[in-house]
């Protein structure tokens, strides 16, 4: 029951991005494997060198850390999301896999989910 | 039709999707459809039916959201099928994938 | 297409009412489900969605109050509703327990809605024969 | 004073064009200039033939009826939204004056609300 | 671009917390204004906005509760809150007078909002040097 | 300065945009900036600081969110300066017409 999560948007905007990811911590928590993968704005989760403090929310990366230890499978980004918004493979926050988002890439999930 | 990894057969997907073609949703929805897909347009995103040529699939809308926007009826020679909430139904229960958009 | 099958549903709702066509979009899909003769596992509020759970709206004479249009096809058909436990706390939905256990001065959770965590979201995903969602349009 | 409310997302899929409509409706209550302008998706606020019945809203049609009615000064429709929208200016349902916004339409007015 | 004569200001909320950013950057906007030495003549929340009014909301504890922090700030600095009334209705944000019109079960508005029409921002636009708003991003 | 119907004279318009650059609200924003108006981007409209040539007038950024999104400080070539809020207050100051997108 392998799962794929879809962020879309940029952090600290809104909310739907944080909620995504809460599932995939639930899935991963009941040893359900679980993708991220990240289009369009929802790549400048992976940017380094974020910080949040004075807009007073959480900066997303230290979450993203987490979400390898707690059993994310991969993350996966949209490499066209990354070149519209002039980010580098080897400079991201995280280690990422970069796809061309298709139905070769989703016929590998039982469940996508994009909130 | 591709064979997983895991080498099951995987059932075509039902595409729902209810952004407006302005949306960037819209779009990757676009790029996600396969040839043996469906996709059905509910809510803002049946303001798209006009551009129903960009689907490479079978495409259907939903009949009270068409007609609560004034939408005319697609003619006969643009594939597109107006189905009503139980055809809906019957569509979700066809396909064994279904992606929300 | 024919599909005579009775299958198993949850419904994930995470558009509010008022701000989105969400939950109106899946009640109509909901009633034509039951017709149908498919089962409802249960339905699942999640983020805005949990809105919906507020006993508190007050929809306009003439506007449908879609919290109470929801509250009364679930009893009649005897569907299960959890409301997600983190997205209702931050948007101020809570039942007696939570209200209890913050301190605060009423609770609002319309029946039969239930605060639960994603356990119950992920049970729908492992047994359901389909998880559907009814996201906010635009 | 004179008002102008913005409304470029299309009916019925949100609630935030009902709302900016009743900001125009309370400024006409209470004798104050104000004017509507549809951008984008908004131009299918004008589309003729609506009928929100089956989806269980009210058809936005006559709520805009009643706009000229109360005392809401102009409909301006911005005629790039409606091509795009393959809507013809002559075939709307209400009278409408076809304009493209910019610097020189916005400065008329004192007051822009953009929801 | 120096400007010291004091203004007076209408913060108007669109975007919800937990959903948007817009009570954060409003907060941060207001405080500088504060310091600034010019006057905040009302908030006044619409649409979505109304939830920052929800008593009920519980963030966290390593979350900032926006509905405790902007209820500080308005009170400390006897600021005017406006909720309108067609928007809170609709979304379950009830003052007690309402409370009882309505028959619900509990009021859930946090002190100081208070619950109004829209005549109140449109006194803002006659009488306010500056009408400012803050909507839900994307 | 234009003059408009009445005679009077209006002052420059400061605009306010919040959304991506994805966001159709973004291009209604740029179409409405006169060369003496000025434009402040705050919360995800940021992301837009490296599109800054397409905007015909005076750019801020407010510092915060800039910071917060981790995107890097614009250059000195880039005409684009970031403001603290401070900045952004005495920006709603001196414009007495100011637009939300």
């Amino acid at each position: 029951m392998k799962t794929l999560i879809i962020v879309d948007k940029p952090p600290y905007g809104d909310w739907s991005g944080r909620e995504a990811l809460d599932m995939a911590f639930s899935l991963a928590a009941f040893d359900q494997p679980v993708s991220l993968l990240f289009v369009g704005g929802g790549v400048n989760w992976l940017r380094s060198g974020q910080n949040a403090e004075n807009i007073k929310q959480k900066t997303v990366t230290r979450q993203l850390g987490a979400a390898a230890v707690f059993g994310i499978e991969e993350f996966l980004v949209d490499s066209e999301g990354l070149s519209a918004y002039g980010m580098a493979a080897d400079a991201l926050s995280a280690d990422v896999i970069c796809v061309e988002p298709g139905p070769d890439l989703y016929q590998q999930y039982q469940h996508i989910v994009c909130l | 039709m591709p064979l997983t990894q895991t080498g099951t057969e995987l059932m075509p997907v039902l595409h729902v999707l209810n952004k407006s073609p302005n949306h960037p949703r819209f779009g990757y929805c676009l790029a996600a459809l396969a040839d043996n897909d469906a996709l059905i347009l509910i809510e803002n995103a049946v303001f798209g039916l006009g551009s129903a040529n960009r689907f490479r699939c079978r495409v259907y809308a939903l009949q009270d959201d068409v007609k609560a926007r004034g939408l005319p009826s697609p003619s006969a020679g643009e594939a597109i099928e107006l189905v009503d909430l139980p055809g809906w139904v019957t569509l979700t229960a066809t396909y064994s994938r279904i992606v929300h958009w | 297409m024919a599909q005579t099958q009775s299958l198993s549903y949850t419904l994930v709702i995470t558009g509010a009412p008022y701000a989105s066509q969400a939950p109106q979009t899946a009640l109509g899909f909901a009633s034509a489900l039951v017709q149908a003769g498919h089962r409802i596992d249960r339905i699942f509020l999640y983020g805005d969605g949990v809105h919906l759970a507020s006993a508190l709206s007050c929809a306009p004479s003439d506007e449908i109050n879609w919290t109470q249009a929801w509250s009364g096809f679930l009893s009649e058909n005897g569907i299960p509703a959890i409301v997600c436990v983190a997205s209702a706390l931050r948007r101020g939905v809570l039942d007696e327990t939570e209200q209890k256990r913050y301190g605060k001065m009423a609770s609002n959770l319309v029946s039969p809605f239930e605060i639960a965590g994603l356990g119950e979201w992920i049970d729908s995903l492992k047994r359901s024969s389909r998880t559907l969602y009814f996201n906010a349009a635009d």
